[in-house]
């Protein structure tokens, strides 16, 4: 890809700022028809800043926006949107009480005077097909699991014939076999000539798609690449600014005894029959595909949906019928849905942070001081870099958010907890330091669960791993036995993984 | 049909328990004089209650409709008295009574609409001002009194009330118009699909090249206008206004669409359901006169109950899916 | 007369202060006292709290009581004059009970207070009783024609005594909101030498803002309709309360007794009975006294 | 203090003027008679606004507090009057009547609370259906009348009213209480944590181990203790109760609260600001009963023009924050 080449959409010097801080120092940028070019930064680095720049959005503090080689100052999204530059945003973009359908088609309704259901409906399942997503058109986004919003949001970007279409982190809440299917709908776009701009985190999948790489710090555009100058490694260096090795701890051995036994346990209607044991400074893994059950166990277990079964902490039963009675009990748990069940967005870091362990901060008043504390504190723990303490979490990067999510979660000093979804969102510097971080607690005698879709970090990170099908336990995989493909047959159900859990 | 979901059914029930409480309580209850009163009763707050739906789906709210109702038939009596002169009684007056409701209704709703939209005030802020704001004017207009239309004139226009066609009289004919335009605007129109996206999420629906402000005064328009429009249906029945006139109308108004399942943060209309809160409403009243059940004193305490009751059924589910 | 039952449909305002209580409670004494009597005879009532409410009642009563009679406190005049023809159009006798209709000749049977009368009395009181140049406040009801009547009536009456009115808002018939428009009237006011509150509710809530201000040596207080506890006072010759005048709520139970004679006894009852409003003084105020009414 | 941002800016800055503009109208608006004339009257709706502070914030809503006074101050005096011939006047009915306001406020919030909370059914249904039960129920006590304390006791209780310390007088007194430890609470506990977190999102407030049925709960039965609080104020002021006692109380206090920037769908709380927009609302009708501008049928239009006003300040900001 030559420079001779009008780029289809481009920043000329932009810089941007909130308020009295500057996130972006004097980009310079360009996109290619018929490329897949990748950003990739740390959390905080400016990737979405500067998408939605590009995608009309927000509107640069200095500098301009380039389209086809003319400046193009977009005074909103659907303005862009109208020139053909559509955006998947990071953050979920649906109106929840709206069916799949009614929003992909939200703003372009089809038929003349009457909304045409119908074709509509049809066009929708015809998106779906091609996105191999088996959700309704007429389901409600709310009753959508977060992987499926992600599709559907993926559906509505492609409804749109973009020439340029931008994605902030689209793969971040999908599983390996929907990345695997939206390579292939970026690949035919790549073909059909439509510029593709792409962030994630997860770096194999940039040295796959991209055939152009910008590697963003602190601002500022540090580093321009072409396909296959840069290694995995070479990109996380040059994000973070330092070498980073052994992304994964290594595994522990020495295991105290059983902290808790489940037994027989059910979480209606999916799940049923679940027995497993988890023993101090352990880290059990749990894989499965989306819709597997895991969530619902999960939350089952922590008391947040009403449950069947036995629960034996330190060998003694015990009944959870609230978060707070698993808190009690030394259980905590990270949701995987940040947005709508990890953080109040219009709210603070402080107020985020010490939510659901309010009682420690003071009784019968709270001490803003010690919450403070607190927050300083987790900001050193987690890396966490919000650009003012007193900022709206909604305002933080989305790695950021994650990062702040995981530290209101650890902040009850539980003895179990469980993670799910661990890193959606996480650069690579970060969660080699996250894993340290579990790798740190189980050490120090915490047991761990951790539900993930990501196949490398549950491979990385797990002592053992519990592979749910469809609600029940498929297999249990432990030491020498975890491998990829073992862990793929017992998610995926063939003959051979039923002989594998019988081992196992 | 897809949108007959338990929100809907609940209320449902309640109505036909209703019905059932009533036929059983007095002989006369299902004669067509006592339906054809209810329903036409029904039609001022019902379409109304249309118009309102709307406007708290796209997550608004209009607490003046009441006094809105009073002011423009006081306008409507006014226009009408002073043209009498020269029109004499005929159509032609009643035309341009029939215009100023519909032209006051509309000027009102604009008014609520833009200060909401474009000065940006919370609408509970905005209509409770001009909720006063109506009522004072009307009271004022009459002096602290009554206006009165002109007794030959109410005559001439009385059959707009009384009158109708097939046996059917003219409110629960416009009411019936009203509901189906309002359905079919809900379900099968941009406007209303954009009404629900707004309530649902207003950045989503900006983000979508909805224009949302345009949307909203849309809603605060059109309840304007049905407000409008009950007036035209309201002045033929008792021929006047003034400072009572349409009194908590808005709270009835309100009532109905949330007994009807309309979410009050916005994101889900139900037209059908409203209608269906509408007639709960009317009936508690006639079922209260149709026997003498118990202490006048205490009819407001059985409507606020036979309310709860109304909605229990429906919000069960709710309740459950929330924990 | 036959041994058919009749129904009589009794349509009022619903208790919403203390003057209406008085006639709900009334309404309720009479037809109880008149069911036990007269067996052949059924009382329908219902209360509206606005005028097309209460327009529904009477459509009701008709579609499905099969009333015979109607006995009507219009909440307004205006809005009630239709829907009480057609009542009377169908045949049906009807009794109109204080607020007139706006056209004549629809009842058959009109009972009323004299508002007129009401604002003259309390004015004429004032004018013998007030030097020229005495300043009053009035406390008005609800912006309502009787209310305006009453007022106008007033007014009429003081004329060319060179009273002064300071001052007329609205009190709303309610003690609450009384209390605080006296409060108001009197930091704004140095000198009120009378108050005339147009219904005794407004006058105990004038009353107590007064006293807390401790102005009650200032001026005095005439109210109106003869609460019991107002009468109970001017019958202990209270110097701030020297006399009411009245507007009796029992003129509702004169109406249904009327009403229900028309069908009881053989004697045809039609005509226009007008209870007027009289001076209650020390000396008559016992006459007025009903310990047991709730007003 | 970072909590005085714009949004409390705003209405203040409106007070402020309604001050300036009272005090040239009237030299009598700045004495300490009008001064103690409307703090005590707003002592009522202003602790109740303080406690629908928190029943908005906490995403609920209470319409049936203006009956629930009027049914608290008609079971207090029912039952001094049935206890004054065992106890005589003094302090121990004293006590029995502050006791039974408390006790029956918060009977009467609990059942608001525990239908909307364990029921499931929506706030303002619940509290419509509440609202009519209460005034239904006052009136039929007073057997449509009032209902009146005997007239030794009120003379005994009076100053609770109207008697004071240092020359502020007990309403006042109480008032500023109510406002302290609702700031504090609101601010400085877990209780008003909880509940703006609950209004924000109460899913992420579940999953954060937050009991916020609960906390719901809470939020209704405090506003009942405070209505039962009002209520020991109120009785005393006048010694009676009937159906038109506390008529319209509801949407004072919910507009004292919206204009004071605590926001309708909640998530924010301002008790600060609550008790700025109770002061607004109190000085609007002290204004217009000390100055004669204007005819006294367009005070209710000039009220509305001043509450939209005195929110126009304030909501500048949001709606430009809105695109
Ligand atoms: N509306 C806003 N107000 C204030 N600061 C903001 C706002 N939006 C973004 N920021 C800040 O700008 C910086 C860049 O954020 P941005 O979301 O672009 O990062 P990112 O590279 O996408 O990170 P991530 O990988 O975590 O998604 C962050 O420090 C963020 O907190
Ligand atoms: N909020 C919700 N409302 C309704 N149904 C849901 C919700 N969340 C999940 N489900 C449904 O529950 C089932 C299990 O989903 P769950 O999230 O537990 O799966 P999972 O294995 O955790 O997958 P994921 O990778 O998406 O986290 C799915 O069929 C999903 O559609
Ligand atoms: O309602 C009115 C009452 O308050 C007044 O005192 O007398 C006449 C009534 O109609
Ligand atoms: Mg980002
Ligand atoms: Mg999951």
């Amino acid at each position: 890809m030559g420079d001779a080449v009008t780029p289809a959409l481009a920043l000329k010097d932009v810089t941007k700022s909130f308020g009295p801080i500057e996130v972006l120092h004097g980009i310079d940028f360009d996109l290619h028809p018929g490329e897949v070019h990748a950003l990739i930064g740390e959390n905080g680095a400016g990737k979405s800043t500067m998408m939605k720049i590009l995608g009309g959005f927000l509107e640069p503090t200095s500098g301009q926006v380039l389209l086809d080689g003319a400046p193009a100052p977009f005074r909103s999204g659907p303005e862009a949107e109208a020139r053909g530059v559509v955006v998947i945003h990071q953050e979920f973009n649906l109106a929840q009480d709206l069916s799949v359908s009614q929003n992909i088609w939200l703003g372009r309704e089809m038929g003349r005077f009457f909304l045409d259901h119908k074709a509509m409906r049809h066009a929708t399942q015809a998106l779906l097909d091609q996105l191999e997503c088996r959700v309704s058109p007429d389901a409600r986004v709310h009753d959508l699991p977060v992987s499926d919003r992600q599709m559907v949001e993926i559906a509505k970007a492609l409804s749109r014939n973009a020439r340029v279409l931008i994605m902030d982190e689209p793969s971040a809440v999908l599983t390996s076999h929907e990345v695997q299917v939206l390579f292939r709908q970026i690949e035919r776009l790549r073909a059909a000539g439509v510029a593709l701009l792409y962030t994630s985190h997860r770096l194999e999948e940039v040295n796959h798609l991209a055939d152009r790489i910008t590697v963003l710090r602190d601002g500022a555009v540090v580093r321009r690449a072409l396909r296959g100058e840069l290694t995995e490694d070479c990109m996380a260096t040059a994000m973070v600014g330092r070498d980073l090795k052994d992304i994964y701890p290594p595994r522990r051995s020495d295991f105290g005894p059983v902290v808790l036994e489940v037994a027989d346990f059910a979480v209606p209607p999916l799940v049923e029959g679940i027995g497993f044991s988890l023993r101090r400074g352990e880290v059990l893994g749990i894989s499965g595909l989306v819709g597997s059950g895991r969530t619902e166990l999960a939350e089952g277990l922590v008391g947040l949906r009403p449950h069947t079964g036995t629960l034996r902490r330190n060998g003694a039963p015990v009944t959870l019928r609230s978060l707070s009675d698993a808190e009690d009990h030394g259980l905590a748990y990270l949701t995987e849905d940040r947005k709508e069940r990890g953080l109040l967005l219009d709210k603070s870091l402080r107020e985020n942070l010490t939510l659901s362990t309010l009682k420690r901060f003071g009784s019968p008043f709270l001490s803003r001081e010690a919450e403070e504390a607190a927050l300083g504190k987790a900001i050193q723990d987690f890396d966490i870099r919000a650009p003012k303490r007193d900022m709206a979490v909604g305002n933080l990067s989305g790695g950021n958010q994650q990062k702040l999510l995981l530290a209101k979660t650890m902040l009850p000093e539980p003895q179990i907890v469980i993670i799910d979804e661990p890193t959606r969102g996480i650069d690579i510097g970060t969660k080699s330091q996250i894993y340290h971080f579990i790798d740190r607690l189980a050490r120090e005698g915490l047991s761990v669960i951790v539900i993930s879709s990501d196949m490398p970090e549950i491979l990385g990170l797990s002592d053992r791993i519990l592979v749910m099908r469809q609600g029940r336990v498929a297999g249990v995989l432990e030491g020498a036995a975890i491998t990829e493909t073992a862990v793929v047959r017992l998610v995926m159900g063939t003959s051979e993984s039923e002989k594998a859990s019988e081992n196992a | 049909m897809r949108n007959l979901s338990l929100s809907t059914l609940g209320p449902l029930a309640a109505l036909i328990l209703l019905i059932v409480l009533g036929a059983s309580l007095n002989d006369n209850f299902l004669s067509a004089a006592n339906i054809t009163n209810v329903l036409a009763r029904s039609a001022f707050i019902g379409m109304i209650a249309v118009g309102m739906t709307f406007v708290i789906t796209s997550g608004g709210l209009d607490l003046s409709v009441g006094s809105m109702a009073a002011f423009v038939a006081g306008m409507v009596i006014l226009a009408m008295n002073a043209l009498q002169p020269q029109l004499g009684v005929g159509l032609p007056l009643a035309l341009i009574g029939i215009g100023t409701a519909l032209a006051v209704g509309l000027l009102a709703g604009l008014a609520n609409g833009l200060l909401v939209t474009r000065v940006g005030i919370e609408p509970f802020i905005v209509t409770l001002g001009t909720m006063g704001i109506f009522r004072s004017l009307v009271t004022w207009l009459a002096d602290g009194g009554t206006l009165s239309l002109d007794f030959a004139m109410r005559e001439y226009i009385g059959p707009i009330y009384y009158g109708g066609i097939f046996g059917i009289s003219w409110p629960i004919i416009t009411f019936a118009l009203v509901v189906v335009i309002g359905e079919i605007a809900m379900r099968h129109t941009r406007f209303g699909r954009y009404a629900e996206a707004i309530g649902s999420n207003d950045k989503v629906a900006r983000y979508s090249a909805v224009r949302v402000e345009r949307i909203r005064l849309m809603t605060y328009v059109f309840l304007g206008l049905l407000v409008g429009l009950a007036t035209i249906l309201y002045v033929p029945r008792l021929g006047s206004a003034s400072g009572s006139t349409g009194l908590l109308w808005e709270l009835e108004a309100i009532a109905a669409v949330i007994i009807g399942g309309t979410a009050l943060k916005g994101g889900f209309g139900r037209v059908w359901g409203t209608v269906v809160g509408v007639l709960i409403l009317s009936l508690i009243g006639n079922i209260l006169n149709l026997a003498n059940l118990v202490s006048p004193y205490l009819n407001g305490a059985i409507q606020g109950v036979i309310i709860v009751l109304a909605v229990v059924l429906q919000r069960k589910k709710t309740s459950a899916e929330g924990r | 007369q036959d041994d058919r039952t009749y129904v009589i449909g009794v349509s009022i305002p619903s208790a919403t202060h203390g003057f209406m209580g008085g006639l709900n409670w009334h309404a309720q004494q009479t037809i109880a006292r008149l069911e036990a009597t007269y067996p052949q005879l059924d009382f329908v009532l219902a209360t509206a709290g606005e005028s097309a409410k209460q327009v529904s009642d009477i459509e009701d009563m008709l579609a499905t009581r099969n009333i015979d009679a109607l006995v009507v406190l219009p909440f307004e005049s205006e809005p009630l004059t239709g829907p009480v023809k057609a009542v009377k159009d169908a045949g049906k006798f009807v009794t109109v009970v204080d607020r007139g209709l706006s056209v004549e000749g629809i009842e058959d049977l009109y009972v009323a207070g004299d508002n007129e009368a009401f604002g003259r009395v309390a004015g004429e009181y004032f004018k013998a009783n007030l030097p020229e140049g005495a300043k009053i406040v009035i406390l008005r009801g609800i912006a309502t024609t009787l209310d305006n009547e009453r007022v106008d009536a007033f007014e009429k009456a003081i004329e060319g005594s060179g009273i002064e009115v300071l001052d007329k808002q609205h009190g709303d018939w309610n003690r609450d909101k009384a209390f605080t428009v006296m409060q108001d009237y009197l930091s704004k006011y140095p000198q009120i030498d009378a108050v005339w509150a147009a219904d005794d509710d407004m006058a105990i809530g004038a009353m107590a803002a007064i006293e807390q201000a401790g102005r009650k040596d200032e001026m005095w207080i005439i109210g109106g309709a003869g609460m019991k506890e107002i009468v109970k006072r001017i019958m202990d010759s209270d110097p701030q309360l020297p006399v009411n005048v009245t507007y009796p709520p029992a003129l509702i139970s004169s109406a249904i007794e009327m009403t229900a004679l028309n069908f009881v006894s053989s004697t045809p009852v039609y005509g226009r009975f007008i209870i007027g409003s009289t001076l209650i003084t020390p000396e008559n105020a016992e006459r007025f006294y009903f310990p047991d009414s709730p007003f």
